[in-house]
């Protein structure tokens, strides 16, 4: 094979090809959903599978969420390994029964004789200035779902390793696509994409230390901005993308917490009942006496998520992270 | 009685609880879709009504584009356009009274405009200074439905709920042919029925569901086939007829208030331009078929039979284009100013009041705006 | 061209999209439910599958009356009993092939039992000791669904799966008059038409969803009358004809299995008993209704025909007879035993792989066990 | 009116008592659900209710949770008062996208014109030896959808004041109907009911100064056992049942935490991303310097819930409560 020069690519080119990796490589992987096929999804990150893989194998079904998921869990019955794609954060909540009675609990409920390795990719989050229902941040409600796993990339090649990932693996992964990260690009060689990522490991994207800013997804490009900025006041960020909700690396984000004594979690969802309460939580369980100041959140308000005009007074924003470090007790310390 | 002496007893008898049931013959549609202009019906069509059709035709045609315009200069987030559905929409709206409701889906900005919304109100949600622009209950017009099919079952409580009040009121529905995959469609068409809600559903199927074309959402020897399953009856109709269309649906309509329960349309009818804006339609469908359904356009068939029987000149189709321009215009006008929105805005109307934590959120975000304003943060 | 050049130019058309697409005769069902017993059709029915299918029935009833007992003595959980039900339970499970999958819902243990899953593992869900007690790959059975209609997509998927690696599987899904009324009855066959699945939908109407009447549940003039709206056939059965149901179904499957796609069948029957041994019946109907229903039993209905026509002596049925008592002993034996249970377990087959959290967590239960079995915890 | 003896009652009774006065007030409250007409519901809550005022006012649904609660929608659009029955916790998913999507977003979406007085009742949790999907605990998937209400009673008497009081609310409530408290007993004049009881007040339900135990719903009197038998440790527990989810009450919860310095929260719903983290997290970013020990949980493990005869080790009860109490770092004091 020739050396390949590194491009940059978008996320929505790194999944692709991880979309298409899978199925050249496996025969079982099947990607469905609403306008999946012949258009390449409204992302148009499934472009071109159909053509190459042929509609069976990349197929356009009738517009009913609960029907795709529905459907899916009854092809990995029969040994398919089912990416389905829910269209936006929102229009996944019509199969969440099937999500949360069905697809969370098969393995469990016939004591690991039926497992269901579906992948269930769900764009979400906001910042792209989409009208209502097409920006919800909606992992909290997947976080309380045992059975689950829940994976969102930032960064191009965690895009491609993760994906690759959550296909292989034999439990159902709900995969968080960062909407507003789809046309983000990175050096990334997609003739050598890096190795499949093992799922429920965090990753220090900046080490600092200061405090710690944990987050995910669409924030952590937020967070190293800020941690940039906050250069200027003298604190030094540790930023940790934690890639995986479920499982959870308590390892890596309680090392980077006990080295630094603070910690923030930033994050778009909602504040009240979203992921930072069990990130605040758990760190501070773990790590109390190494706390200098409680673990703060900096997260969306707790709203409906607001229309396009006024998202950017609701997502947090580098200000708004630099405040919450502000308010980490400094003074105490000296 | 051993099985020997019930030996001959036995006599053949239905299920007992089978009881003939409605009849199902008069809830199927027929095998073409129905259509008004350019047949012998069209004679009995009111001239009056027919040019009021064809006035909100060129107008609601007019109202498409401009809006797609909109969107290219970066006034509107996004545009669904109804060009080429502008019968049913306009039919729709008009096919009701006063204090009836309709109910539309993301697309019907043109029925909600027909009804009486303020045009600039009508697009809020598209512009994005808000959700819904308009008071729901000044033109009793439900907010724009996005999630598919969602709407159906709030305008059968509603219209259920007008009936218990004793109110001879009738809820319109609209939706695509894709929302009738949900299964929002399915539970809101069989409450209705059970129910014998006075609401009238109107499917208008448009041939696609962003690019899945009808034959990948459906089997179904049509969708109106699907309303004898929940003992509605199903009428099809040609949906570029805007005649044919406003009949059917005023039919339904009386039915509703009069006592008769729901009913189910199906109107064919094509999308002429992409799904919005932001889609290609390249990708999954070629121009022959867009040119066929071209010239089955709403506006040309209304305006034909008009002219041809000698109930509309030039100077009436000139005033209506007229006022379409004038629409369009102050459409345009409205649009170009930047509306003024607050921020606090966002805290305003989570719950009747506040709760203690949305208030401590409201405080930090005016702190902000205060620093912001004195002049720059950080 | 002008408005007025085009006078006289215009040609009614039917809109483009409007082709002939699938005849809807075909599809609609009988106005009767279709019987066998008692009439011309039984001299054509095979009297081995009628002998089998007695033998069935009459086991049927008496694992029902077993597991009802159970539930007194405290040995089950809960019974939702199928007694009055049996014909489809074991018609069901005897229209399939061997590489065949049964979904059945939560009221369907007899056909799963029928179709030769372990009685004792079938009851697992009902006993409480864990969700699924058998392997659903042993005899291609689904796990007993409890959330209403969910396990008809799963049927559909499957099948379609299934199709799609050249196998000629069916899938057969069960579902209750109450159950249709769910939105993922309409997915389910909404997708299976589109897909042309080879998958069978026996809907049980057994008159009731609890204590909700089917008047109440549907206004359609039957069922089966949803099959049109999917595109699939609908056929309506005696219920309690086990012969009748066997042949509808297995006509049903054969269609399935030769790519004929997807068939919805409406059996008429009737729950004998009340929901579940919980509930209690009278609050919500009559002595009258039941009595007639039990004079359409659907043992004595096959009971009579063969005796009637020969093809059952008082050995047969003494037969029968003895094999149930013979089930029911060992049934009521082997559940009289207290089930092994290892708390353990609960963190066992959450993922493939319990998580850090998990282990976490059963370190902690394990603590605890051991600390209980050190005589005592605090 | 003749004085009436104090009898026990059940929290089903009272809560058949609130509707029925309820509906005798206001003749905009309608009830509808599966089964609530002529039965009376499974739990016999709307018992009585039908006959009393006519099905056109408590009425049997078609079998279809969304098509229930978007009806309710509809009703609630023309100024009806409907309460909603989901027969249990995990039949409410259907309705997930009406809920989420609709009724927490009518009155945002339409500037306050358009606000929908649903009140959701949805009888949740486990303990009554439920088979699958009968014992769920999903309170975290309301707390974390803004524009709900969410609300609990753990006595008979909150059940009849937070009923009302709910039906009130000129904004949707989902109210958790704990299962195995409905044939709990309390002795409660049914003819002398108490008040309504506000929305978002928590209760002091046992003082006391070595620790508070957060709690609400069926964990309420495992706290209560657990606090009495705490006292051979040593230890004076108060209890405090948060009543109300959304909103939350940080006054009362905060002042408890500060008197005590130390707290665990306790509920059956699972850990991870269940509501004890957010309930952690606020006391920890509000009480941090009062705090000698870091907010613990005692929780549900983290799994579909359990088959009957091993939910008892699922559930939280007293002993896991006291070693909870027992690790909030008593030594660190003397
Ligand atoms: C529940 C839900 N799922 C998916 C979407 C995304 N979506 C928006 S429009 C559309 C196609 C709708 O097709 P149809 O119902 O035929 O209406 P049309 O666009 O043709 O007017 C889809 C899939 C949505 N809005 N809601
Ligand atoms: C989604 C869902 N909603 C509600 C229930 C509670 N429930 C259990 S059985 C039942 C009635 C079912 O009626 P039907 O479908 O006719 O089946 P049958 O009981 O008659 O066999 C109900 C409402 C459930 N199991 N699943
Ligand atoms: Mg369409
Ligand atoms: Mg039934």
């Amino acid at each position: 094979m020739t050396t390949v020069a590194v491009k940059p690519a978008t996320m929505a080119q790194a999944l692709t090809r991880a979309l298409r990796d899978a199925m050249a490589a496996d025969p079982s992987v099947h990607v469905m959903g609403e306008d999946v096929g012949t258009l390449g999804g409204v992302f148009r990150v499934t472009d071109g599978l159909a053509k190459e893989f042929g509609e069976d194998r990349c197929t356009d079904t009738p517009l009913a969420e609960a029907g795709i998921l529905g459907t899916a869990v009854g092809m990995a019955m029969y040994g398919l390994r089912p990416v389905v794609e829910m269209q936006f954060d929102a229009f996944a909540y019509p199969a969440f029964e099937q999500l949360v009675s069905h697809v969370a609990r098969m393995r469990n409920r016939t004591r690991g004789r039926m497992p269901l390795p579906i992948t269930i990719r769900v764009p979400y989050g906001g910042g792209i200035g989409g009208v209502e229902h097409h920006s919800d941040s909606s992992e909290a409600f997947y976080m309380a779902t045992p059975g689950l796993h829940v994976v969102t990339p930032a960064t191009v090649a965690d895009a491609y390793g993760l994906l690759r990932a959550a296909i292989a693996s034999d439990d159902p992964v709900v995969f968080l696509e960062p909407k507003r990260l789809y046309w983000s690009k990175d050096t990334w060689n997609p003739d050598r994409p890096t190795d499949v990522e093992p799922i429920g490991r965090a990753a220090v994207r900046r080490p600092g230390r200061s405090a710690s800013l944990l987050t995910y997804g669409p924030s952590v490009q937020v967070c190293m901005e800020a941690a940039e900025a906050a250069r200027a006041e003298g604190w030094d960020l540790e930023v940790v993308d934690l890639r995986s909700l479920v499982p959870f690396d308590d390892e890596t984000v309680c090392a980077s917490v006990r080295r630094t004594g603070r910690a923030v979690v930033v994050h778009e969802s909602g504040s009240f009942g979203g992921p930072g309460g069990e990130i605040a939580a758990r760190v501070t369980e773990r790590c109390f006496h190494h706390l200098e100041a409680p673990v703060l959140r900096v997260a969306g308000f707790d709203l409906p998520y607001p229309p396009p005009m006024l998202e950017r007074h609701h997502l947090p924003g580098v200000d708004r992270i630099l405040d919450a470090v502000a308010r980490l007790q400094w003074e105490a310390e000296g | 009685m051993t099985v020997m002496e019930q030996r001959g007893a036995y006599k053949p008898a239905p299920p007992p609880a089978w009881q003939p049931r409605t009849d199902p013959e008069p809830l199927l549609p027929d095998a073409e879709p129905y259509r008004v202009l350019g047949t012998e019906a069209a004679a009995k069509a009111d001239p009056e009504l027919l040019r009021r059709l064809y006035a909100q035709l060129v107008r609601g045609r007019r109202y498409n584009t401009q809006a797609t315009a909109l969107t290219k200069q970066g006034r509107l987030a996004v545009y669904p356009s109804s060009t080429g559905q502008e019968a049913c929409e306009v039919a729709a709206a008009l096919a009701l009274e006063d204090r009836d409701w309709l109910f539309p889906s993301y697309r019907d900005t043109l029925a909600v405009v027909a009804r009486g919304v303020d045009p600039v109100e009508a697009l809020t949600l598209l512009r994005g200074d808000w959700h819904t622009g308009y008071d729901p209950y000044e033109h009793r017009v439900a907010p724009l439905s996005t999630p598919l099919a969602t709407q159906l079952p709030h305008a059968v409580g509603l219209a259920h709920a007008a009936r218990l009040k004793g109110d001879d009121v009738v809820a319109l529905a609209l939706v695509g042919d894709g929302g009738t995959s949900e299964g929002d469609f399915h539970e809101a068409l069989n409450f209705a029925a059970v129910w014998q809600a006075p609401v009238v559903f109107l499917v208008q199927n448009n041939g696609f569901a962003i690019s899945v074309p009808l034959a990948k959402q459906t089997a179904a020897p049509s969708l109106a086939h699907k309303a004898v399953g929940y003992g509605m009856p199903g009428r099809l109709v040609d949906g570029n007829d805007a005649a044919a269309v406003h009949e059917v649906l005023s039919d339904a309509v009386r039915r509703a208030r009069t006592g008769g329960g729901p009913t189910l349309v199906e109107a064919v009818t094509y999308r002429i331009d992409a799904h919005t804006n932001a889609d290609d339609a390249t990708r999954y469908r070629g121009d022959a078929e867009v040119q066929a359904w071209r010239d089955h356009d709403p506006i040309q068939l209304l305006e034909r039979e008009l002219t041809g029987r000698g109930l509309l000149d030039e100077a009436a189709v000139q005033a209506a284009r007229d006022d379409a321009e004038a629409m369009a215009a102050d459409l345009r006008e409205r649009m170009n100013r930047d509306p003024e929105l607050d921020p606090m805005d966002l805290f305003a109307h989570v719950y009747a009041e506040p709760t203690p934590q949305l208030r401590e959120q409201r405080a930090l975000l005016r702190a902000e705006l205060e620093a912001e304003q004195e002049g720059g943060h950080r």
